[in-house]
């Protein structure tokens, strides 16, 4: 009768849930969103998301075999997947090929390996390399496709797109009738010429914006697929509501005070929620448990503090889109939330003191 | 976990001697205000976020790398510089209308404002020193230091350089401060989950602080355009 | 999923895991008691919170069944009895159940078949018996804690007396996976436990008692609740089935609303707690005045071709047990004693069922949690799975690190050890095996601590003897000196003389 | 003109500073440094002299002054090192300080002839005996700092690791999963 010669403590049993497990489901979450934008962006945006993808898993591989760790099983659990698929959802669709391995490059050897791997990290990959792309390389980031379904006329055939990925939209004739600006973007310009809202939205219908019909990144148009994918997450108990709901929550709020107060010079918070980039944000990527606080209170402060720095960054700042900075700007916070907001210890008061419930003797006697 | 708590309460009895300074501050150039309140906290927030000291103008480096690996330590140091800051943008900003732009002397403006930062930094050592020991032997070299921090001569000069008034150069003092102690809390909070981490050996240590703080510089470019 | 609704309906529940049970396959049949009576029985002298028993008997006496072995030592400490009736053939040291196996004092008995009891006097109304009487009844019965902890009942019945608790509260919860052998106690000897609680109400002087029972073991609270019917001082509540609702500090603070201060023991709040199975046993001490000699231990697991729970003589080797069940010995592959969310991993079946087995479970290797470790990717399962509210994966990281006091400042103390955090861990991270390490070294430090300081006060006390030797020497030689100079002056006189 | 008034405010600048200072410093005087007293307290104090100190509390001035490392008493092991560090505010790697292998002397019986020699020599009187009889070591006392095994002539004084009983037996620490950077 061996057992087992070293001695195991805690619990023998277990939830046989693992990590690849919490993985995978994550992925399955945002497939439906990506699978709508590759529908949307055609070839190019396909060609571009492969790209990435490969050299997310390459990178990873690399680094592990430098590290003399084996890669096999850190591959399998699919962390760098969902890292460099969630790089390429916040893409432009038709950038070139090597935004997309250098976004890859960014979020896994910067973002993750040079910390020690999974768990280590103290920003969120995709975050960071969706930044550093957008501020080194300000146009490629900038460029959105129209919407052109795939085996719709004006969508680029098979070859067409080889060349966009890979020699540029210059190599097109008519390439810039094929794009334009974003709804946030186009807002921002249009302020700058003193145009005010009610006129610049007139032909710009929220619901479309909502479906995903709208010129954006390659995963992030759809704003009810995504929002679909987090709710099940939530469902699945993968994660928390916390955090989406209080970002979605903060943004709402000051967007609809604000708009009421000078609805010529702040956007409605319809418009607001109807970008899928706000939907991811608060769904997959604020949601990431590595770079999130660990307590539920912890959680809610994260949201609310990504949700008022999203909305400051929109309305005031120079970037239309403001959720990369806003979720590295509370990463960087996460440490010192854990550290102030942590839960109330059984038998302690919220300072750590013991309690003073001792019950005097006399009150035993009545 | 205990300890800290009641270091928080320790923060908090700092906080509220620097707003009574600050209001007493208020209350005797009151009648010198021509700007609206709101003017001010713009203000405030650009110097703090926008054109972060640290971040954004890259000023007082040495102790944002040097104290930043305990969050009490950075705190208790973040305190103490906003307390010189503070100090040193008011005297500086009187040394440059009451001394120097009178007698025409301004080619000693650096001069006379390192003698009265260093002053101030002295002041707050002795300060540092009688109320809390441990602070004071923690801090070590980095307490008359401050001197030597380009943020506290940098603010002084960017003060006369904007020609901002005695409130603004306040404000932009204290701005300047706020913002230097708040990357230094962030970044102490960073740098004391990275010290629990089994980071690579090539890169444990001071590489991988510099690595987190050019990401949080990345970030903090997300507040540009904020504020002119 | 954490079932929300008891979140709810309870706002005091905070934490713990939802196991699945695998109580079926034990919980509906009856207690066994046909089991054969062994040839050797190991009946180790520490089997309870405390120092250990000392010896009244010698290699080769002739003991009955119930009879004293070894009587209980100072404050905290309990006696022990012969399982059966046989001779005493060793005193020594055999391995004991324990995750190590180390050696242990045991009395060795082979029994002689008969399984004769000491002849006892049966009294009829242990009423009119004072308080002090009960309780020294039970500690002379060697009655310990059967829920696992083994701390003896007759120390916290004088404990409940003195500060004058005004609750005693009757665990029945059992919220381990597997463990059946409360469910049948209380199913079975209803009756007996509840006069076991009006003994200790009485011993303790107070006047009421709550018996807490999971909302799982519906039998269980209907024969409870018919057996309390004529006693309304005696209350019997259903509690919503959640590991650890059997924390006694959880179920305090379900059932009475107070929080035991950190540190602190639950008689503060005026409430003492015993398990059912206690109960039980100073029922069958106070009236038959028969000592602790055997317990109902569940067998189950995989590899248990018959799993049952059984009453079974203390000091039986388990592989007798598992011989009895038939247990797939190649397929076992982790033997625990307990349940096995809280029990110890035994190395080998060679060692004896104590007073505080309340299970042995033969788990194969798809029940056993994986043990294959990953990163820890801060999912903070295990925040929410922790019922003390601390924060599992942050202690972890700093033990890793070797920080074991930056972990207590978290709340390493308030760790209770109940395994919901390493059995919800996605990464199968043995964060309890951190805290117990964490709490060992602590320990460890701590005598290391008391050892040099009583070191410093012995070496300091030489210095001062030879301090004083060498002074006194000095003064010897001095005196020598002096007497000599004196005599030669002596000398010198008389030879002038001469 | 410019160097007069230049000198001259400057130098009223400087002693209207000076004397300010002069002021506060008179307020906020403060005696000896209170850190070594505390840094002295947590040290064992059996004035071993293994940190190359003449004893603890010339170990302790040296610490606080920052000239030694808080990982210099051997005997303080790996707690007394977290505790100094925690004190000064210093960053210290703790793996590579091993706590002290535990040894404790041991009188095998059949070969000591009770020559005296060995109890006369430990500090902490660990060693009983009378002359001719066998001596015997309380393990307890026992300091394991090896002066008795030097001097004894029918080597029968060895030294033996600590054996673990039920009591004293520790979880070990978990191994670290070798999924995460081991590098």
């Amino acid at each position: 009768m061996i057992a087992s010669r070293k001695p195991s403590s805690g619990a023998h049993i277990g939830t046989n849930t693992s990590v690849q497990h919490i993985m995978w489901r994550v992925i399955l979450a945002i497939s439906p969103a990506t699978a709508f934008g590759l529908f949307c962006f055609g070839w190019p945006a396909l060609n571009l998301f492969i790209v990435t993808l490969l050299s997310a898993v390459l990178f990873e591989a690399f680094c592990l075999r430098l590290a003399g760790r084996i890669a096999k099983p850190a591959i399998m659990d699919g962390s760098a997947l969902l890292t460099g698929w969630l790089v390429a959802m916040t893409l432009p669709p038709w950038a070139p090929w090597w935004i997309g391995v250098a976004g890859a490059g960014i979020a896994i050897i910067l973002g993750k390996q040079v910390y020690g791997g999974l768990g280590q990290n103290l920003f969120n990959p995709a975050m960071l390399a969706r930044i550093a792309l957008l501020i080194s390389f300000p146009i490629e980031m900038t460029t959105w496709p129209n919407v052109a379904p795939a085996f719709s006329a004006q969508a680029p055939d098979f070859i067409e797109s080889w060349s966009i990925t890979f020699s540029g939209l210059g190599s097109i004739a008519s390439a810039d009738a094929m794009t334009g600006a974003t709804t946030l973007g186009y807002i921002k310009t249009e302020f700058s010429q003193q145009h005010w809202l009610p006129d610049i939205l007139a032909n710009h219908s929220i619901f479309l914006n909502f479906l995903g019909w709208t010129r954006g990144s390659l995963g992030e148009t759809s704003a009810l697929l995504l929002g679909l994918g987090g709710v099940w997450l939530i469902r699945q108990g993968v994660i928390k509501w916390h955090i989406p709901v209080s970002l979605l929550l903060t943004v709402t709020l000051l967007s609809s005070v604000f708009h009421l107060l000078d609805s010529q010079h702040y956007i409605s918070p319809l418009v607001h929620l109807s970008s899928g980039a706000l939907m991811c944000a608060a769904f997959f990527i604020a949601t990431d448990y590595v770079t999130s606080p660990n307590t539920p209170a912890g959680q809610l402060v994260f949201g609310a503090g990504c949700g008022l720095l999203i909305f400051v960054i929109r309305t005031w700042g120079t970037y239309p889109e403001g959720a990369g900075f806003a979720v590295l700007l509370m990463n960087a916070a996460t440490p010192l939330i854990d550290h102030y907001i942590r839960p109330r210890i059984y038998g302690r008061n919220r300072n750590g003191k013991p309690l003073e419930q001792k019950i005097t003797v006399q009150e035993r006697e009545q | 976990m205990v300890h800290n708590r009641t270091f928080f309460s320790h923060i908090a009895y700092r906080i509220t001697a620097f707003v009574n300074l600050a209001c007493l501050m208020l209350y005797c150039v009151k009648n010198s205000l021509e700007k609206t309140v709101s003017e001010y906290l713009l203000l405030l927030l650009g110097t703090a976020l926008v054109n972060n000291v640290v971040l954004v103008k890259f000023l007082g480096l040495c102790p944002f790398m040097g104290v930043s690996n305990k969050l009490d330590t950075a705190l208790g140091m973040g305190m103490a510089t906003t307390f010189v800051l503070t100090l040193a943008a008011i005297a500086s900003w009187m040394i440059e209308h009451f001394i120097l732009a009178p007698f025409h002397i301004e080619f000693l403006r650096i001069l006379a404002f390192i003698l009265v930062i260093a002053a101030v930094v002295q002041f707050t050592e002795m300060v540092v020193h009688k109320t809390s020991p441990v602070l004071y032997q923690i801090l070590g070299i980095f307490l008359p230091l401050i001197t030597t921090n380009c943020a506290v001569l940098g603010v002084a000069l960017l003060n006369v350089q904007a020609q901002y008034g005695f409130m603004q150069s306040m404000i932009f003092g204290f701005g300047s401060a706020v913002g230097f102690t708040l990357v230094m809390v962030l970044f102490a909070g960073l740098r004391e989950r990275l010290a629990l981490m089994s980071v690579p050996a090539l890169f444990a240590g001071t590489p991988i602080a510099f690595i987190t703080a050019g990401i949080l510089s990345l970030a903090f470019m997300g507040f540009a355009g904020l504020y002119k | 999923m954490l079932n929300l609704s008891s979140l709810f309906k309870g706002p005091r529940i905070r934490g713990g895991v939802h196991a699945e049970e695998h109580k079926a396959d034990t919980s509906c049949k009856p207690i066994a008691v046909d089991f054969p009576l062994p040839k050797k029985l190991y009946i180790p002298l520490q089997q309870h919170v405390g120092k250990a028993a000392e010896p009244v008997v010698r290699v080769g006496d002739h003991v009955l069944k119930g009879q004293l072995l070894a009587h209980s030592q100072g404050m905290v400490s309990a006696p022990v009895h012969a399982s059966s009736s046989g001779v005493i053939v060793d005193i020594n040291d055999y391995p004991a159940p324990h995750p190590s196996a180390l050696p242990i004092r045991t009395v060795v008995v082979e029994t002689d078949g008969k399984d004769q009891w000491i002849e006892y006097s049966s009294i009829d109304d242990p009423f009119q018996l004072a308080p002090e009487e009960i309780s020294l009844r039970v500690g002379a019965a060697g009655i310990v804690g059967l829920g696992g902890a083994a701390f003896p009942s007759a120390v916290k019945l004088n404990l409940g007396r003195e500060s004058k608790i005004h609750t005693l509260l009757i665990n029945g919860g059992e919220c381990e996976p597997y463990l059946t052998c409360d469910d049948r106690l209380m199913q079975e000897r209803a009756l007996g436990i509840i006069d076991g609680i009006r003994l200790m109400l009485h011993g303790m002087e107070t006047e009421q008692a709550i018996i807490g029972i999971e909302d799982n073991k519906p039998e269980a609270y209907a024969a409870m609740l018919d057996a309390a019917g004529p006693y309304p001082f005696i209350k019997v509540q259903q509690v919503p089935t959640r590991y650890p609702m059997g924390w006694d500090r959880q179920l305090i603070r379900y059932l009475t609303g107070r929080e035991v201060p950190a540190g602190g023991r639950s008689a503060d709040v005026g409430v003492i707690m015993h398990n059912v199975g206690t109960a039980y046993s100073v029922h069958r001490a106070i009236r038959f005045s028969q000592p602790l000699v055997s317990r109902v231990v569940t067998v189950s697991g995989g590899a248990v071709a018959l799993p049952m729970n059984i009453e079974v003589p203390i000091g039986t080797l388990i592989s007798e047990l598992f011989a009895f069940c038939r247990v797939n010995q190649a397929a076992t592959k982790r033997i625990v004693m307990g349940g096995p969310m809280m029990g110890d991993a035994l190395p080998h079946s060679r060692l004896p069922v104590v007073k505080a087995s309340s299970g042995i479970l033969a788990l194969t290797q798809e029940e056993i949690r994986n043990t294959t470790q990953q990163p820890c990717i801060r999912c903070a399962q295990c925040v929410s799975a922790c019922p003390a509210g601390l924060l599992p994966l942050d202690m972890a990281n700093r033990i890793r690190n070797n920080q074991l006091d930056a972990a207590v400042d978290i709340g390493l103390r308030d760790c209770i050890s109940c395994g919901s955090c390493s059995y919800v861990c996605p990464s199968n991270i043995p964060l309890v095996q951190y805290f117990k390490y964490a709490t060992g070294e602590l320990a460890a430090r701590q005598q290391a601590q008391h050892k040099s300081e009583h070191t410093k006060r012995l070496m300091d006390e030489r210095n001062e003897r030879m301090a004083r030797i060498k002074k006194l020497q000095q003064e010897e030689e001095q005196a020598r000196l002096a007497a000599k100079a004196e005599r030669e002056r002596l000398q010198t006189e008389q030879g002038t003389l001469a | 003109m410019y160097i007069l008034t230049a000198i001259v405010s400057l130098t009223t600048l400087g002693l209207v500073l000076g004397l300010l200072l002069g002021i506060a410093a008179r307020y906020l005087k403060v005696e000896s440094n209170p850190i070594v007293d505390e840094l002295e307290a947590l040290m064992p104090g059996s004035q071993c002299g293994q940190c190359g100190y003449p004893g603890c509390r010339p170990a302790a001035e040296a610490l606080a002054a920052g000239e030694a490392p808080p990982t210099l008493c051997p005997p303080g092991g790996s707690s007394l090192a977290e505790q100094l560090a925690k004190l000064l505010g210093v960053e210290i790697d703790l793996n590579d300080v091993q706590d002290p292998e535990l040894l404790v002397a041991r009188v095998s019986e059949d070969t000591c002839i009770g020559c005296t020699r060995c109890f006369k020599l430990c500090p902490t009187d660990a060693i009983v005996g009378a002359p001719k009889q066998i001596h015997a070591v309380i393990a307890d006392a026992c300091i394991g700092c090896k002066k008795c095994v030097a001097v004894c002539p029918t080597e029968c004084l060895q030294m033996h690791p600590v054996e673990v009983t039920l009591r004293s037996w520790r979880w070990p620490k978990p191994a670290v999963a070798e999924g995460a950077a081991t590098c």
